[in-house]
């Protein structure tokens, strides 16, 4: 057999393999593998598992080099979720995945779907979620476009876990003009199962029926999976009918039917359908299982009429699921389904041919010889440069940079910071969140990493996203380096042992030297970190083109990281805890400045190197604070991140508007350090804990090599925040700068009326 | 200057999928509405403006669509009504 | 005692709630919206959740399901029914109680820890408690602002209807403390004979320390008593 | 039978805070509408249904109204239209 084209299909022509976004090259490929002309169809099937998006075509080598062994690892990259065993039989599956482009275009639906698709990642593999995160990247919020998309986006992610019962419970959101017109928006789902649940999105077993589950296909997102590979332009706006619309009510309903179909034993694989849609999740299946499959797309439960196969086969619309079933198990499926009010239909089989075959009724539309579908695609080992930018960014002496008049007063610049809205409270976003659903959530949005507990066990999970794509412009591999030590240490702050990680790796156009150069070396910085903190990749999402007409983003390698907490005790809150408790400082003060947001907010400056980051020392650290944690020795403890150590202490008094605690800290014995260094330089490896045992705090660090003193003494309710740093003293009243620190987003939001009244939807 | 009531329909564009439709679609059906077809849910926005004659105020009203009352990516809209209020 | 637990499609805190059930020590029972037995369930709860996706109103198809026909005559028995979030939502539409839960003022989803005043300390959900007695409970809702006309209003206030309140942390109701405009503040109401209880907050997520509160407790061991006496 | 759409506005009740209307009003204000008084935002419903007549399809849809589709307790409805469709 072979395809043959519809009457009405268009003649394939240059024009129409360069809207469908192939080179001649791969074209050319592409007719070499058919031998003859592709039909249509067969164009359009490739044009979307050929896109970088779902082939990978630039980023697979590197990807490669990523460590993603451990002994706990039940399911490495490969899959559509990571899995790692946490012990008591249970396991748990995680992956990140990126909406960028659909947010950027619509920012409700295109966040609401990207965290649709990453829950079906998760179940499918048959885990139930159980918690949701999000880091997301917006430009200024002086911008009125941008206060559009962030409240779209947040009340996207809001509207679509909620509906869904799957508590949100962390993430980040930082605001810088990089993002301007290229928002990132990152949505991480974790999910648990026994081990023995997991199931496989391979095909297997000649004669099994395939089935389409779930949601209606209409003419949705077609090309969606091209769409994210490419530049964010003007031209995106007249693409516009590829947004999908959510159904957050279909995808519980989904979510259910799943689980107990997996549970039932009458399926043997199941893949959710996302970006490319039926093409890709059959070709994946196929390829998987080294099987060969027919489809034929008149059978496919459609919500429109009239849609050809090439839209049947390349439509995006969400909340829909591919199923192998068991043959002559179709009955119980189909049962299954309805019990959930979703259609259930057999649109094709399992085959022993080498072929993947699309038919119309009996017409052939497409086929390609098996495997070689996904294995021919090119892939591409581009240039990689560094910026000169960058570099000569790297080389300034940020030293020399003259403080302004304001900065005499440390605490002036210590509110700036608080109020900066990427180190300001998110709480005007995650209140929006159900946080608590599921009533398992020990720590919810605020605090370094969330704590989330497993029923059926005495385990929780600690979980954070992190990554300073600030840093990774300035010096990509250290910033790699970076976004997994810091998402260790919050994972480690909150009580968890690092276990491993799932990233998103949101790049710009990888086809630019400087930019390819950002990833090569981006990887390299997680790697070492990954070995070093034995936290393997898992998996991840790879988000390319973030580009607009004012260049690249950031390079933002976002960072998902999971880590057990064995004991509910061991979870550890970020806010001070007690009076009287001892506050210390774990790791160690320099004088590095580079690419602070101190530099940023004060000076309006990027520039300089960013902090070293010793991969070593960080593991040393984890292992000291998880030790003096496990030891009941540690009240709260909190990382030093962005705006550094007086932000860090200023935040474990003033997180907890309710609960609100004084501190008085000691700095005079880095009196030899710039005062600016010290207090807002964003040096890495170091940690602010409370504790009612310091000695034992001390051990803990001694015993891991790790320096550690005690710098001061938590306040009451009534105190302020005292530095002494040798100079002189500094007294800030916590009004002040709890006002910086919470009321800063709230006040801008309710400001410019736009997003509170920007287009409601469902 | 006089006070106008300008009535608009902000509905799902056609093709996007129209959750809060089939919602109620399936809802009637099974309370005994076997008739129904389809539904499709919108908005109605009622707006009062001073403007100095109707083709004005209609107007300005097409322009609060385009600017704020609708989502160009996924609604389209309609005046449904000028009237002297 | 079995404690009936419906699921509707869209449901989502059944799971939390009969995890709650169980907890407290009684058999929860979990049935389905498409059935027409409350396999001799003595208390119904009606859990919270997005039933049919909320896409009309929140809770109007809801409380059409199959099994609504057998609560709302489990009910009109003078049985206890205990609808909580989406719960008090649909139980409003099916009439079971008074006045309507609409968007919140603030147009904004709500997740929150409040603080709650207790009312009345003389229901069957409520004798655990002390009448004045502060707790703090999750909320977390998209269409929480309870609304009726003064009559009804007046009728709730005047024959201590009105079980919990919104408040701020020293136990004063004030603009700032109500999460979602709610008038006079109310969080939970009882229907006029006492057993049907519908509100806002999640006394199911507030059984434990490890979550921040255990204040949900008293809430359920005041039914248990008082059903099993 | 003959396939009817009929259109019905579903209002908030008069009287009762509009927080969706008022937001929009202020949004429109700060956008450079300074001629919006006021602003009421309702639900716009399409049913397509089967009807013997264009009466009994209204007749029908205002029942669906009465049991489903406005809350009697805070909304009112009116049919805005019937036609052939
Ligand atoms: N940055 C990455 N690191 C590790 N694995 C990755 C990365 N990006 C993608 N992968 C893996 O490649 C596979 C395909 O991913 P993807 O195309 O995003 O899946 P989906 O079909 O869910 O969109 C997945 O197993 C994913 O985990
Ligand atoms: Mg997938």
């Amino acid at each position: 057999m072979s395809a043959t084209p519809r009457p009405g299909d268009p003649v394939i022509t240059a024009a129409l393999v360069a809207e469908h976004g192939l080179t001649t090259d791969e074209y050319d490929r592409l007719v070499a593998m058919l031998g003859r002309t592709p039909t249509f169809t067969e164009l359009g099937v490739v044009s979307a598992l050929w896109s970088e998006h779902c082939s990978y075509k630039h980023s697979r080598p590197l990807l490669k080099t990523l460590p993603t062994k451990a002994p706990w690892v039940l399911q490495g990259p490969g899959e559509n979720a990571g899995v790692i065993s946490v012990g008591d039989g249970l396991a748990v599956a995680f992956k990140i995945e990126s909406h960028n482009h659909p947010s950027a275009v619509e920012p409700y639906q295109g966040a609401a779907t990207g965290v649709g698709g990453i829950l079906r990642d998760v179940f499918t593999m048959g885990a139930r979620p159980i918690a949701l995160l999000n880091s997301l990247r917006f430009g200024s919020l002086e911008s009125a476009r941008v206060r559009y998309l962030f409240a779209g986006v947040v009340k996207g992610i809001g509207d679509y876990g909620n509906c869904m019962g799957v508590p949100t419970v962390g993430g980040e959101i930082v605001f810088d003009p990089a993002y301007e017109t290229n928002p990132l928006v990152n949505a991480m789902c974790v999910g648990l199962m026994r081990e023995e649940e997991l199931i496989l999105a391979v095909a297997e077993g000649i004669g099994n029926p395939i089935i389409a589950v779930g949601a209606r296909t209409g003419r949705d997102g077609i090309h969606g999976a091209s769409f994210a590979s490419e530049d964010l332009s003007h031209e995106s706006d007249a693409k516009r009918p590829r947004v999908q619309v959510g159904d957050p009510f279909t995808e519980k309903l989904l979510l259910e039917a799943s689980l107990e179909l997996i549970r039932s034993g009458h399926i043997v694989a199941i893949q959710d359908m996302g970006a490319a849609g039926l093409t890709s999740s059959s070709a994946e299946m196929a390829a998987r299982g080294d099987v060969g499959v027919t489809i034929d797309v008149t059978k496919m439960p459609l919500r429109e009429p009239g849609m050809t196969p090439y839209e049947i086969l390349l439509s995006e619309s969400q909340e829909r699921m591919l199923v192998v079933a068991l043959k002559g198990h179709e009955g119980e499926v189909k049962q299954i389904l309805a019990k959930w009010d979703l259609a259930a239909e057999v649109i094709g089989e399992v085959i022993a041919e080498p072929v993947y075959r699309v038919t119309e009724g009996d017409r052939v539309v497409a086929e390609f010889p098996g495997s070689r579908l996904v294995t021919d695609c090119p892939q591409y080992h581009p240039a990689a440069a560094e910026s000169p930018d960058a570099v000569a960014r790297r080389a300034r002496d940020v030293h020399a940079i003259a403080e302004k008049p304001e900065e005499r007063d440390p605490l002036w610049t210590l509110r700036t910071l608080l109020a900066a809205p990427t180190i300001a409270s998110k709480r005007w976003a995650y209140r929006q969140y159900d946080s608590t659903v599921r009533a398992s959530t020990m720590q919810g949005p605020g605090g370094d990493a969330a704590v989330v507990r497993l029923p059926g066990s005495n385990k929780s999970v600690a979980l954070a996203t992190d990554c300073n794509g600030r840093y990774v412009y300035l010096e990509p591999r250290v910033g790699g380096r970076i976004a997994v030590a810091e998402a260790a240490r919050n994972v480690a702050c909150s009580g968890g042992r690092p276990r491993a990680i799932t990233n998103c790796l949101n790049f710009g156009n990888p086809k630019r030297p400087e930019v390819f150069f950002q990833f090569r070396e981006a990887l390299a910085g997680m790697s070492e970190a990954c070995i070093a903190l034995e936290t393997p990749v898992t998996g991840g999402n790879v988000s390319l083109y973030n580009e607009s007409p004012n260049g690249a983003v950031y390079p933002t390698p976002t960072i998902g990281m999971v880590g057990i907490v064995d004991e509910p005790s061991h979870a550890t809150p970020t806010a001070f805890q007690h009076a009287g408790d001892a506050i210390m400082l774990l790791g160690e003060n320099t004088n590095e400045l580079g690419g602070s947001e101190y530099l940023l907010t004060v000076h309006g400056v990027v520039a300089g190197a960013p902090p070293a980051c010793d991969v070593a020392c960080e593991r040393a650290l984890i292992d000291a604070l998880l030790d003096a944690i496990q030891a009941g020795a540690v009240r709260s403890a909190h990382d030093c991140a962005d705006g550094g150590l007086a932000v860090t202490i200023a935040e474990c008094c003033i997180v907890n508007r309710e609960q609100m605690l004084g501190a008085t800290v000691d700095l005079a014995a880095w009196s030899a350090l710039p005062r600016r260094a010290l207090l807002f330089g964003e040096a890495q490896g170091r940690v602010v804990v409370s504790t009612a045992d310091p000695a034992r705090v001390l051990a803990a660090a001694q015993a891991h090599g790790v320096p550690a003193r005690r710098i001061g003494t938590v306040g009451s309710a009534v105190d302020p925040l005292t530095f002494n740093l040798g100079e002189g003293r500094h007294v800030a009243p916590l009004d002040g700068l709890a006002a910086a620190f919470h009321d800063t987003i709230p006040s801008i939001m309710s400001a410019g009326a736009l997003p509170a009244a920007a287009p409601e939807q469902a | 200057m006089t006070r106008y009531r300008v009535a608009v329909h902000i509905v799902p564009r056609r093709g996007l999928l129209d959750p809060q439709g089939k919602a109620v679609a399936d809802a009637l059906r099974s309370l005994g509405f076997p008739g129904v077809e389809d539904v499709h849910v919108g908005r109605h926005i009622v707006a009062e403006v001073q403007a100095a004659d109707a083709a004005s105020a209609e107007q300005s009203v097409r322009a609060m669509c385009a600017k704020l009352l609708a989502n160009p990516v996924t609604e389209d809209f309609e005046i449904a009504g000028v009237n002297a209020a | 005692m079995r404690i009936g637990v419906v699921t509707f499609p869209g449901s989502n805190c059944d799971e939390d709630t009969v995890l709650a059930v169980a907890k407290v020590g009684a058999t929860p029972v979990r049935l389905w919206h498409k059935a027409h037995d409350l396999e001799g369930s003595e208390i119904i709860v009606l859990p919270g959740g997005f039933s049919y996706g909320d896409y009309l109103r929140s809770g109007a198809i809801a409380r059409f399901s199959p099994i609504m026909q057998e609560v709302m005559a489990h009910a009109n028995a003078g049985r206890p029914v205990i609808a909580i979030c989406n719960g008090f939502q649909i139980a409003c539409e099916a009439g079971l109680l008074p006045g309507a839960l609409l968007r919140n003022d603030s147009l904004k989803f709500v997740s929150d820890m409040v603080p709650l005043r207790v009312e009345n300390a003389d229901t069957m959900f409520t004798h655990k408690y002390a009448k004045g007695q502060v707790l703090r409970i999750p909320v977390a809702h998209g269409d929480g602002r309870f609304t009726a006309d003064a009559d009804v209003l007046a009728r709730l206030e005047g024959e201590g209807q009105v079980v919990f309140r919104y408040v701020n942390a020293g136990g004063t109701a004030d603009a700032q403390s109500n999460p979602n405009g709610s008038m006079h503040d109310i969080a939970g109401i009882v229907s006029a004979q006492g057993h049907v209880i519908g509100m806002m907050p999640h006394p199911e997520r507030a059984l434990d320390r490890m979550l921040g509160s255990t204040d949900g407790l008293p809430f359920f061991e005041s039914l248990l008593a008082r059903v099993a006496a």
